[in-house]
């Protein structure tokens, strides 16, 4: 062929001649403290008294969960809290079998993407968290958790804090 | 976008480098960008003092290892005292790159750019995987403890249920992709694989599994581009870029339905209003979506308007987008044979559209003549596009 | 060639502390101010957005899925350059100059008070084989070695006093100068050294803000605003590594300023009124001010750099007195200028630096 | 949001790191590596325009060629220093150190070294320790 055969440059190396290199490391320090700023403060506060705040645009009625005090297709200030059901649809659901440093995981975690009340089935924008799920695998391999209606199950009032962590999960009603 | 009838300068390729795409490789960040670099202006018959601007791509810095890349890549990409910077739209980055380098010549400010992307990804332990975490917003998602294969497999999973796609569908990409890699010099994982290959391979995100997947990568890619006066007194043979759009949804993702990606359908219509494309399936003849995850190419083939919504699929089954099909697709073998140095696999994408419509793919090349072709990049959370027109 | 002008700049915070807003309420502010400025809706006129960020002073990866929302960027071309803000002005006036774009955005922001230890990240940018493996315990430490280098050229600790003496008072008018300050030489001269030849008084310290600018082409500047602020001359450009950079010297603005000034047809920057130069170390400003081709020794201790000097250099208080907002800091310079040139005054030069561990900077020529 | 701030704040702790990274360091980086060994200091010279480069690697920056033969540095000399008093923390030091930048004659490059003695400008110094950073002292 007419590309490239010239010299190799470059060393392809296998894990066992990699182990063998010489190598430098670095243990990087990156630590932050991101400010939540107005509007996700508000929201965590919400979700430790269980309630899940957004914020509305009343120029086009879009709903932001989470909270943004501006409306992005807008472009100004949103106008006011709403609070948006705990429950809703879930749109999107996978099991997970690897944890965040892929390691194998036992049983699958289970999470997707829950449309919250009030909304519609017509809607292309809506409400919406990022959540687990408290399904079953083959509810998520034969999808018939997908579209299937869910509420919050919320930690215990003394064990929230603040946090995304203060639902469990969804799980259906 | 309004129409723009005011841009009137050619941009033309002069040539292209690359590294082997590989698991793991000896060379540090620098001398990948600089083997490709090296290859590009080799292919161009230029030398670095020919060259006035450098735009370097890379996806996170977290790679790597090393805050501020773009200085650290900017002496192995031959920036040193040049106009040199770094372009970032996340995985969408390597597309990016030829079309920051279009407008850098487009706008008379430079004549002979050199677009460089690299991404080393063997050295953050104990997994890439583990980086990926912090894509997401650091309060509301981060704390679920995410990985990336999550993304996919959730947007995945919607687009299966919103056309009732069956997996082994999806499946047929992987196994065209990793069987056009076969003709492909620089690729790491190519081979002839079945659908059961990839319905019996490790279950990792469910829909997701191990062979629906792009591996992690080490590897560089680089362009020289040009004036057309330029382009002309260097090639006989001139492959212009004729097209470029960018789009950027909003960080809200779980807030939008994720069956469409209508960031990339603004993206497309931005590069063919350019390019003056009306009817993509009849005036594109090649085309490189970008595939890091097998249903990737099918989602992005109906975002590029060349299949219709929930179509791709069963055009793929048809041999609609074989080697020999009406509009041939990732004929380099894209990520998922080639590999994903994420953003230097953006940039390879956008040299294999070159090598087809130059003439000098070699096994690579499609069967019917070729007159236009796109490639495309994706990237952020499920978020931006990028789309790249050439014409020969 | 045609022209390229900035017609609004908005900006938002400038306070060592910004805890009653995360960086996107903060870029929402300064972004509402520069449309107001320019009385356009982005949702419509503006053609392409730019941000310039980088991923470890935000604490995100891929922070570039943050950029579009805040600036009314979301579902249009909005894309990052890992840079300087200067940088994103230069990517900006190539994408209106390539015809791609007639009204083009740059925003940057920083907000240094969400890292928890931020020298810890400067070193993360360092080469991870021969300078990150110095271990140095402070990473001042290349400014030093640069530094005193420059020393030799001739200059003394107390022109540097100077320097920080002049920006610290200068700041006191500008409503974004949290570090603004009147000290006196002996003041400054009494400091410890942190870092030979430095002392405190002589580092800019970081700050919180956000900075929106609206750059259009000749055509729209001129509908939108009876004073666009044309851009001349651009540049920016990159030394090589540590080793093989020239200490003492600042060839990354020898080399942009070279092609701004002549991309601007001036053929001596004195013909310039004034510069925004930048001083995130006091000797910096000195280094930078020779670069351009000026004798900054020579008109230090003229007084010709002071405010009502022949050619007035940071007259607004520079990184000394407003502090080094990241990425925006060559934005935060721009917006002197920018003030500057609305003042009445005819034209200026800007001229930024990346900071340690790099040897990136930019110019623009800027004419009223 | 102008009309609605003002209210106290949160903010979130978390990190952006790896367990760590591994960097490998090429065949020139390896070389160089064998060369301190061996108490050497060991350069690359560009075949087209002859210059030596340290720390060596694998192309000329500005011929933008592969470099060629190692060649052993001699005559190392202080390019620059500066001397740290106070750390990152603003603790001040018990004993300040200093930090040199070492060349070569006829080399382009130099090495980050501490150094032992009055360090200045243009003295010349002998390699007490060969690591990276070197180790020097004043002669």
């Amino acid at each position: 062929m007419e590309i490239h055969e010239e010299k190799r440059l470059e060393h392809p190396l296998s894990k066992e001649e990699l182990d063998k290199r010489p190598k430098i490391e670095y243990k990087p320090y990156a630590k932050y403290s991101y400010s939540a700023g107005q509007a996700i403060t508000k929201f965590l506060e919400g979700l430790k008294e269980g309630k899940i705040y957004g914020r509305k645009c009343r120029k086009c009625g879009r709903v932001y969960v989470p909270p943004r005090m501006y409306c992005e297709d807008c472009f100004r200030p949103t106008d006011e809290w709403i609070e948006v059901k705990d429950e809703g649809i879930v749109m999107t659901a996978v099991a997970s079998f690897i944890s965040w440093t892929r390691e194998r995981l036992e049983s699958p975690e289970i999470v997707g993407v829950i449309r919250l009340f009030p909304s519609s089935d017509r809607d292309f924008v809506y409400p919406a968290l990022f959540h687990r799920i408290c399904c079953s695998y083959e509810e998520v391999k034969d999808m018939s958790i997908m579209g299937r209606k869910v509420k919050a199950i919320w930690k215990s009032k003394e064990k929230r804090e603040g946090s995304i962590n203060d639902i469990d999960c969804f799980k259906v009603i | 976008m309004r129409p723009n009838i005011y841009y009137s300068k050619r941009v033309g390729i002069l040539g292209s480098g690359l590294t082997l795409f590989r698991s793991k490789m000896l060379e540090t960040p620098q001398e990948l960008a600089f083997i490709a670099a090296r290859r590009a202006l080799d292919e161009a018959g230029l030398e670095l003092k020919d060259i006035d601007c450098v735009v370097i791509g890379s996806a996170p810095d977290a790679f790597d290892g090393v805050h501020m890349k773009g200085e650290y890549l900017a002496h192995g990409s031959g920036g040193i005292r040049k106009m040199v910077s770094r372009v970032y739209v996340g995985g969408a980055t390597g597309v990016m790159v030829p079309i920051s380098g279009w407008y850098h010549v487009a706008s008379g400010l430079c004549e002979k750019v050199l677009v460089v992307a690299e991404e080393k990804m063997s050295g953050d332990l104990p997994h890439p995987q583990a980086i990926f975490r912090y894509i997401w917003d650091p309060i509301t998602e981060k704390p679920l403890n995410p990985n990336l294969i999550w993304i996919f497999a959730m947007e995945m999973h919607r687009y299966m249920k919103k056309y009732g796609i069956k997996k082994e569908d999806i499946a047929l990409v992987s196994v065209k992709n990793k069987r056009n890699a076969i003709n492909n010099p620089y690729a790491q994982l190519p081979g002839q694989i079945t659908v059961d290959d990839v319905m019996n391979s490790e279950v990792l995100v469910w829909p997701v599994q191990r062979l629906d997947i792009s591996p992690t990568s080490d590897g560089a890619a680089a362009m020289v581009l040009a004036s057309e006066d330029v382009t002309r007194r260097y090639t006989d043979t001139p492959v212009w870029i004729e097209g470029v759009g960018w789009t950027l949804d909003n960080t809200s993702w779980p807030g939008r339905d994720l069956f469409y990606p209508r960031y990339l359908e603004n993206a497309a219509k931005m590069a063919y209003r350019m390019a003056g494309i009306e009817r993509p399936n009849k005036e594109i003849d090649v085309v490189e979506p970008y595939d890091p995850f097998d249903y990737k190419e099918l989602h992005h083939l109906e975002g590029l308007q060349i299949a219709g919504r929930g179509q791709a699929p069963f055009l793929l089954k048809e041999g609609f987008f074989d080697l020999d099909g009406d509009i041939p697709s990732s004929p380099s073998g894209g990520l998922l044979g080639v590999g994903n140095p994420i953003a230097a696999a953006g940039l390879m994408k956008t040299i294999s559209i070159y090598w087809q419509l130059k003439g000098i793919a070699g096994k690579m090349q499609v069967k019917r003549p070729v007159k236009t072709g796109v490639a495309q990049a994706w990237g952020d959370l499920m978020q931006a596009s990028t789309v790249i027109v050439m014409r020969n | 060639m045609h022209k390229v002008a900035i017609v609004a700049m908005g900006w938002y915070g400038f306070r060592p502390l910004t805890p009653e807003v995360s960086f996107r309420e903060m870029v929402f502010e300064a972004a509402t101010r520069a449309y107001a400025m320019a009385d356009i809706d982005p949702r419509k006129d503006v053609d392409t957005f730019i941000s310039c960020q980088e991923d470890f002073w935000e604490g995100i990866s891929i922070a570039d899925e943050f950029a579009p929302d805040p600036i009314g960027g979301s579902m249009r071309p909005t894309m990052t350059v890992s840079g300087d803000g200067i940088q994103g002005i230069v990517h900006g006036a190539m994408q209106i100059l390539s015809g791609i774009s007639k009204i083009t955005v740059v925003e940057s922001h920083s907000k240094p008070s969400d890292i928890e230890k931020i020298h810890k990240i400067v070193e993360f940018g360092m080469d991870p084989i021969y300078v990150r493996t110095v271990k140095s315990p402070n990473v001042h430490f290349l400014a030093g070695l640069d530094a005193s280098k420059f020393m030799k050229k001739g200059y003394t600790r107390e022109d540097f006093a100077e320097v920080v003496r002049k920006n610290k008072v200068n700041g006191l008018s500008s409503p974004r100068s949290s570090y603004a300050s009147k000290l006196s030489l002996e003041d400054i001269l009494s400091q410890d050294y942190v870092v030979y030849p430095l002392s405190k008084l002589d580092i800019a310290e970081y700050v919180d803000g956000s900075i929106v600018s609206v750059l259009a082409s000749e055509e729209v500047a001129r509908k939108l605003t009876d004073t666009p602020i044309w851009i001349d001359g651009m540049y920016f450009s990159s030394d090589s590594t540590l080793e093989l950079s020239y200490l003492g010297e600042a060839e990354y603005l020898t080399i942009s300023s070279r092609e701004a000034l002549k991309m601007a047809k001036v053929d001596s920057p004195t013909k310039l009124k004034g510069g925004f130069i930048d001083d995130r170390y006091s000797y910096k400003e000195l280094e930078h001010v020779e670069s351009i081709g000026l004798n900054a020794r020579e008109m230090l201790r003229e007084g010709e750099l002071e405010k009502d000097g022949d050619f007035p250099v940071n007259p607004l208080g520079g990184h000394l007195a407003k502090g080094i907002p990241l990425e925006a800091s060559g934005l935060s310079l721009t917006l002197d200028g920018f003030e500057y040139l609305l003042s009445g005054k005819e034209s200026a030069i800007v001229a930024s630096w990346r900071g340690i561990p790099t040897f990136t900077g930019g110019v623009l020529v800027m004419r009223r | 949001m102008s009309w609605d701030k003002g209210k106290e704040t949160k903010s979130w702790k978390d990190i952006m790191e790896a367990e760590k990274y591994v960097y490998t360091l090429g065949e020139a980086g390896e070389k160089f590596l064998e060369g301190l060994k061996e108490g050497k200091i060991y350069g690359r010279k560009c075949r087209k325009c002859g210059r030596v480069y340290v720390p060596p690697r694998m192309y000329c920056e500005d011929c933008f060629e592969e470099l060629d033969e190692y060649v052993t540095l001699r005559s190392p000399y202080i390019d620059s220093f500066t001397t740290i008093y106070y750390d990152d923390e603003g603790n001040k030091l018990d004993k300040p150190v200093s930090i040199a930048i070492i060349r070569f004659e006829g080399v382009k490059g130099g090495l980050l070294a501490y150094v032992e003695g009055e360090a200045n400008q243009n003295k010349n110094v002998e390699i007490i320790s060969y690591d990276i950073p070197l180790k020097v002292k004043v002669v």
